[in-house]
């Protein structure tokens, strides 16, 4: 149905796709797996009409498909969900799902009738509780990232593609998203599905197309029976063993952090000297909200002692003096300077160790920036680009490596591994333990639960805005959490 | 300067000095005056407001009602609307715009309220019962006269005269510019260069210093205003050039010191005194009063009245000086 | 996600349907305060004048030439730009629909050569921005002073009357109906159908989402640079309409109409709640800020302040009514 | 990927390391490409007096003022703000210093009571913005209007002459060293400095932080409203150095000083690239840019054109400068 054969598209400095061939059949699900960088993304951009190719071909049930704006592929009937999330803030979600094809006359909204398709479609999602009518900007990112795929099923596609549409949902999100998928190649629409999961791709996936470097290593591999080492080692060129790294074996030092009800009663806990305590929930369930807490981004209830002495978290940049980092959830709208070069959003959290008297040493700034761009795998390796012209989960590594330089004594990471791939993630966890290994106290949020469980020496499980259980990593398992963060939770 | 007994009434205007010689200053009926005028952004429009309510002050039969002074002709208008609902009994009124006034003081001569246009003319003569103003052809050509007369007796050819003036949008301006043009047309002279300026001392100490250098030898310069005048000269020092001289406009006690001095290149200036705001008052409370002017045969006051332009140079300083506005 | 969760961050309120919810009433309100509270002041300084009908009149036929200029401005600035040039456009208008050349074909005629003076140059900036991708502050700014020059250029710097067989454009601020000049009915209609367009058509939605996130924009299938263009030529309309208004008050045409009007419906928009940054906004705030300005101006009139201290006052005011509807720090932007 | 292909794209050169490369490089081409036209311009049309010294330091001296002003109102733009009180304050500045008060004490007092009146009143608008939580559209706005009025009472709307025995100031402007008025060299001092904080400075990094993304810089620890706040402060410095040049070349302190210089400080910052949404630009860029809309005054006024069709020209040229250093929609923002 879909055939692009010998995609070139070059950006200045970077040939992000070297002849990619791609084949999709009707009715089928069709996963394109890939590092970090590997041109997935810029790839479903062509589809999409918001790049040209500058050489191959692309046929579409046998004719040919040059695309030249957004417009023109969503009237080909191409639908998108995109990787970063799209939406106007200062509309309501029905006005964001219909937003380009309004059911209008002579110029006049419908909003009756637009309000009724959202609805309708926010139900087929299992979201019937996202009214059309509230304001996108006050939605979470989790809300959002349903609303961009409201947004793409609202069109009568024939080929629908998601862009790591799972990064910002839950479990049980996922399993939604799946029914729906399913509920499309039945009707014989294809899917074209890129995530970082494996375990999602042997799930959902018919089909997988693997990109390495911006070139194509295999085409059309069933998704159910290759093995996962094959896949892995054809993403990476090599092969990740364990992914893990070892807990510590010494037993954790003093107290670093403890904090008594904060954001709510009971949400009382601490973090020791060379520990990473995980936070596992659902997303909604409050854990955000502790981090920022902690940090001093968000006001709440609660008593927050530092080294056993109490204090009053007043903005972030206390925290900071104080020796706290805090990677966002959300890198764009939170962490990123999207204009600036990677060293200087490397160096942002920590700009006076860089500096003698307000002035700024560069020659170290940029040394220190190659380590760390060396030490996470960011690619391309030259920390003078602009990080807006970085893939999605170069850029998380960057996010991450802001609190990797100078000393930091706690940090606290919120979904850090969103969008970076298998072989990069093994890499960060190795770095995490690290920093935890020299006596650094780690706070985690991840809405993986393998994730959590195998990272983290002590996990706390949230629900609802409540702590509502604390334990050992390695007295739980995966299906002992799960019962828990769903229990009673989900939507009847 | 309008204190000529000429021009006004009976008593020397800008100086609070009630030297009645006639009966017009004998206390009379209570009258509401109504003033409107420009924003005094500028020097002789801030002269021109204040001696109007320097004025009226002197008076105990006038209460004084003077609205937001405005450069926006919408405001403007809405400021006389305002003046006409209170029912004042006379109206001064310095218009941003004669032109585009001209249909609310109609209104307001309508309503019974007798108008002084003071300054800048209304083109309809129902628009206001007296007129009282200067006479900016007039300046120019004093100007004029005193450069070419000057050039002529030097016995120059062909010089080079520079002249800034003041806001280009302004009729006043072109009233000026035309008046000079004329008079110097007579002594078979023409302006060389001539650039505009917006009132200010640094619009004209901006615009002095690009027309140095665009001409490397000067013989004359009229510079409309001695408010941007300071700044004018500021350029001319600042440059170091004396090769020519240079003739002031409205009279300010400045540009009057500088010429006593003598130490620099500004010669002379043209007046154009914001003393007849002062006598607008005094018109306004006759007529408002139904009195005349106790000097005239006339038992009305005069439909229209303008004031000279003198030229004051060096010789005649002394005399002009205490009537001078500070700008 | 469950539902409760979702629940708890979905608003409720009024104007729930309009997409601007909670903040947006609590902006409004605080506009409405501080006119409250402005009006208040009118009513003890000058209780015999203020609340007179014709003091409210002239209120609103003060507040109506700009007032027509800041409902394009809002579209402007909700759409992610800015226009500079709405008082040159306004002089320029008014100056080509005064000409000789053109009075002769009578006051319909002259209405009709204002409107498509405006839309044209306003359909320049358009093109300006959207195809030569200018900023829009550069662009229009290049706007304001060569229509400022054209202007004074056709008009050889004269202000140019009304001729008298054409009076019927002056009596849109002479005539009457119920008390009201006409030109602030046509002020109301204007507010009412630009209420109506940015609320109840695709075309004000999407200029939300143009200004909002243009990107998403161009990525939902809207043709951004089109609509950029005609929010633009929609400005400019506005400004032609403004020439009439400004025509038949003051009788005139000139190049000196306007001046300084951007600085002003700029103000009045942002201070309604419109976000330079584009996405957000509403008329109703824009009009009510307009009001604010308007207000002040008025009772400065009616009390005779001298200038220094009204222009010390002003500053004053400005930031206590803004201070009324203080915003956090977040929507932050110019 | 390949390594050749990134080497491609490292940049190199002056600005290389700021982040701000390639594209920067390019822009700034644009502009000096436009200077060069205009001079190329000057050449022919008044061969004789165009390229003199003392033209061409005339264009500096009338440039000086104004562009003390650009550096303070760069980093304020790149920071994500705007100020509209510039040219106020510096009158304010100029007024403060000139009365008879403080001359008493000599040109060094009143040189500091110029900077620190010009300090003062930009603390209060950042104390209005980042504590305050004004849009700084509003707030200094407010600024403006007051700090005018200021003037005017303080003045009492005279324009104040520097007293002959304080002529140690009006020198800073007659006094030349190597034929170039001291003012000069301050301001281009001040533009060195400006430069050396923006690019080499964790206070000029933190500039472009707050002004790219106020949430991320936050998150960083950067504390933005302290940051916000010394944004404005710097730029009322630049105020009260600027007063400094105008009080020596004018010999004069007045509360008309500066109208305007807002918006001409801004669009100089505009055209040399930094965008009214902050995080990006330079020093130079503005640099340039005020130096080509001198340049087009001086030329002007070299050939004897009149207002008018000066307008109208001008118009013309930002466009055509502008194009030439096209930018793409992506970056649109203001
Ligand atoms: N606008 C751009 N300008 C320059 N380079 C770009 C641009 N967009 C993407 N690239 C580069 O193209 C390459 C492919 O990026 P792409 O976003 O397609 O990766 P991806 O496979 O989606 O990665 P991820 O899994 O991290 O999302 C990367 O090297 C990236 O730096
Ligand atoms: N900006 C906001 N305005 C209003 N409510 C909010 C806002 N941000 C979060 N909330 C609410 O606070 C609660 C906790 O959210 P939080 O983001 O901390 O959850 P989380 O467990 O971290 O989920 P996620 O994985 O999405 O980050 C949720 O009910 C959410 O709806
Ligand atoms: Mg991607
Ligand atoms: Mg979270």
């Amino acid at each position: 149905m879909l055939e692009m054969r010998g995609i070139v598209k070059e950006f200045p400095g970077v040939r992000a796709l070297d002849h990619v061939d791609l084949l999709v059949r009707a009715g089928e699900a069709h996963c394109l797996l890939g590092q970090n960088g590997a041109g997935k993304s810029t790839l479903i951009k062509i589809l999409a009409g918001v790049h040209r190719p500058d050489e191959g071909t692309i046929t579409f049930n046998g004719a040919d498909y040059r695309p030249s704006s957004p417009l023109h592929a969503l009237r080909a009937g191409f639908a998108t969900i995109y990787q970063e999330l799209d939406l106007v803030d200062g509309l309501s979600v029905a006005e964001n799902i219909l937003l380009g094809h309004e059911p209008a006359r002579l110029g006049f909204s419908l909003r009756g009738r637009a309000n009724a398709v959202a609805r309708q479609v926010l139900a087929r999602l299992g979201h019937p509780e996202i009214r059309p009518t509230t304001e996108v900007g006050r939605l979470s990112p989790a809300a959002k990232q349903i609303v961009s795929m409201a947004r793409a099923l609202s069109h009568e596609a024939k080929l629908i593609v998601m862009d790591e549409p799972s990064a910002a949902l839950a479990h049980d999100e996922v399993a939604n998203l799946f029914r729906i998928i399913r509920e499309l190649t039945a009707q014989g629409v294809a899917v074209i599905y890129i995530s970082h999961r494996l375990e999602e791709i042997r799930e959902i996936g018919d089909r997988v197309t693997v990109l390495k470097d911006g070139r194509t290593v295999e085409v059309g591999l069933p998704a159910r029976d290759t093995p996962t080492d094959r896949l892995v080692s054809l993403m990476t060129g090599r092969t990740v063993e364990y992914l893990f790294p070892p807990r510590a074996s010494r037993p954790p030092g003093q107290e670093i952090l403890r904090v008594e009800d904060l954001t709510g009663p009971g949400v009382s806990f601490s973090v020791r000297e060379g520990e990473i305590v995980g936070l596992a929930g659902l997303v909604g369930s409050g854990r955000t909200e502790i981090l920022e807490a902690v940090y001093g981004a968000r006001r709440a209830a609660g008593r927050v002692y530092l080294h056993g002495r109490q204090v009053r978290p007043g903005e972030p940049h206390t925290m900071v003096r104080r020796g706290l980092g805090l990677a966002p959830e959300e890198r764009k709208a939170q962490a990123l300077l999207l204009d600036q070069s990677v060293t200087a959003n490397i160096t942002l959290g920590s700009l006076p160790g860089f500096a003698r008297l307000g002035w700024l040493d560069r020659a170290r700034e940029a040394e220190e920036a190659r380590r760390l761009a060396d030490l996470l795998a960011i690619r391309p390796p030259d920390p003078e680009r602009p990080i807006k012209t970085l893939s999605g989960g170069n850029q998380q590594k960057a996010v991450l490596a802001r609190w990797l330089v100078g000393n930091r004594r706690l940090l606290l990471l919120d979904e850090p591994t969103r969008g970076v791939d298998v072989g990069a993630r093994a890499e960060l966890y190795a770095v995490i333990r690290r920093l935890a290994d020299q006596g650094i106290g780690v706070l985690l949020v991840s809405s993986e639960v393998p994730e959590v469980l195998g990272l983290s020496d002590r996990v706390l499980v949230m629900r609802e805005g409540a702590l509502i259980h604390q334990a050992d990593a390695a007295e739980l398992d995966e299906h002992a959490v799960l019962d828990m963060i769903m229990q009673g939770s989900l939507t009847p | 300067t309008s204190n000529e007994p000429a021009a006004t009434a009976n008593s020397p205007a800008p100086a609070p000095a009630a030297t009645a010689t006639g009966g017009n200053d004998q206390p009379g009926t209570k009258v509401v005056i109504g003033f409107s005028a420009p924003a005094a952004d500028h020097g002789w429009i801030a002269a021109i407001a204040k001696n109007a309510e320097a004025t009226a002050k002197q008076y105990p039969d006038i209460e004084f009602k003077p609205v937001e002074p405005t450069n926006d002709i919408n405001a403007q208008i809405s400021a006389v609307e305002s003046l006409i609902q209170a029912k004042v009994n006379a109206l001064v009124l310095l218009p941003n715009d004669g032109q585009q006034l001209n249909q609310v003081a109609l209104a307001a001569t309508a309503a019974g309220i007798p108008v002084i246009n003071l300054d800048r003319i209304f083109p309809d003569k129902l628009a206001y019962r007296t007129w009282i103003g200067g006479d900016n052809y007039g300046m120019g050509v004093a100007a004029g006269h005193y450069i070419g007369k000057k050039l002529k007796d030097k016995g120059v050819s062909n010089p080079v005269i520079v002249e800034i003036q003041g806001i280009a949008t302004l009729p006043l301006t072109q009233d000026r510019s035309k008046g000079f043009e004329d008079a110097l047309k007579t002594y078979g002279f023409s302006v060389t260069a001539k650039q505009d300026a917006q009132f200010t001392v640094e619009t004209g100490n901006e615009v002095a210093t690009s027309l140095l250098q665009a001409h490397k030898k000067i013989d004359a310069m009229w510079n409309h205003d001695d408010d941007q005048g300071v700044g004018v000269l500021a350029a001319i020092k600042e440059s170091g050039r004396n090769e020519f001289f240079m003739v002031g406009g409205a009279g300010s006690a400045n540009a009057m010191r500088e010429i006593q001095a003598g130490s620099s290149v500004l010669e002379a200036t043209v007046t154009y005194s914001p003393t007849m705001a002062s006598s607008a008052i005094k018109l306004a409370r006759l007529v408002a009063q139904g009195k005349g002017m106790t000097d005239l045969v006339e038992t009305q006051v005069p439909q229209s009245i303008t004031l000279a332009s003198e030229t004051i140079t060096k010789e005649n300083v002394e005399k002009y000086l205490p009537l001078g506005f500070e700008s | 996600m469950t539902s409760p969760d979702l629940k708890k961050a979905a608003p409720s309120g009024l104007l729930g349907r309009t997409g601007l919810t909670g903040l947006g009433q609590a902006r409004h309100l605080g506009l409405v305060a501080a006119l409250v509270l402005l009006a208040a002041v009118g009513l003890v300084t000058r209780p015999d004048t203020f609340a007179t009908t014709s003091n409210l009149v002239s209120i609103l036929s003060l507040a109506a030439t700009i007032g027509v200029i800041t409902v394009g401005m809002t579209f402007v600035i909700i759409g992610g730009g800015i226009d500079l040039s709405v008082g040159a456009i306004m002089a320029l208008a008014s100056v080509w629909a005064t000409t000789l050349a053109t009075q002769e074909f009578g006051p319909f005629v002259m209405v009709l050569c204002a409107l498509l003076v405006g839309t044209g140059a306003g359909l320049v900036n358009g093109l300006l921005i959207s195809y030569g991708r200018l900023v829009p502050f550069i662009a229009t700014l290049a706007m304001l002073v060569a229509a400022r020059g054209l202007a004074q250029r056709m008009s050889d710097r004269k202000t140019q009357l009304v001729q008298a067989e054409n009076t019927a454009l002056v009596e849109l601020s002479t005539t009457r109906w119920l008390g009201i000049p006409l030109l602030v009915f046509i002020f109301a209609l204007v507010v009412a159908l630009g209420w109506v367009v940015l609320n109840r058509t695709t075309f004000g939605r999407r200029t939300y989402a143009v200004g909002g996130n243009p990107e998403a924009a161009r990525l939902a299938g809207i043709n951004v640079r089109r609509h950029t263009m005609l929010l633009y030529a929609l400005s400019g309309l506005c400004c032609g309409i403004a020439a009439v208004l400004i025509m038949a008050r003051t009788t005139t045409g000139s190049s000196t109409h306007g001046d300084l009007y951007e600085l002003d419906a700029i103000a009045a928009v942002i201070i309604g709640g419109t976000l330079l940054t584009g996405g957000r906004g509403t008329i109703i705030g824009s009009i009510l800020g307009l009001l604010i300005f308007t207000l002040i101006t008025n009772l400065f009139i009616l009390n005779g302040l001298n200038t220094s201290d009204q222009l010390i006052a002003k500053g004053l005011i400005i930031v206590v009514a803004v201070l009324l509807q203080r915003r956090n720090l977040k929507e932050r932007t110019l």
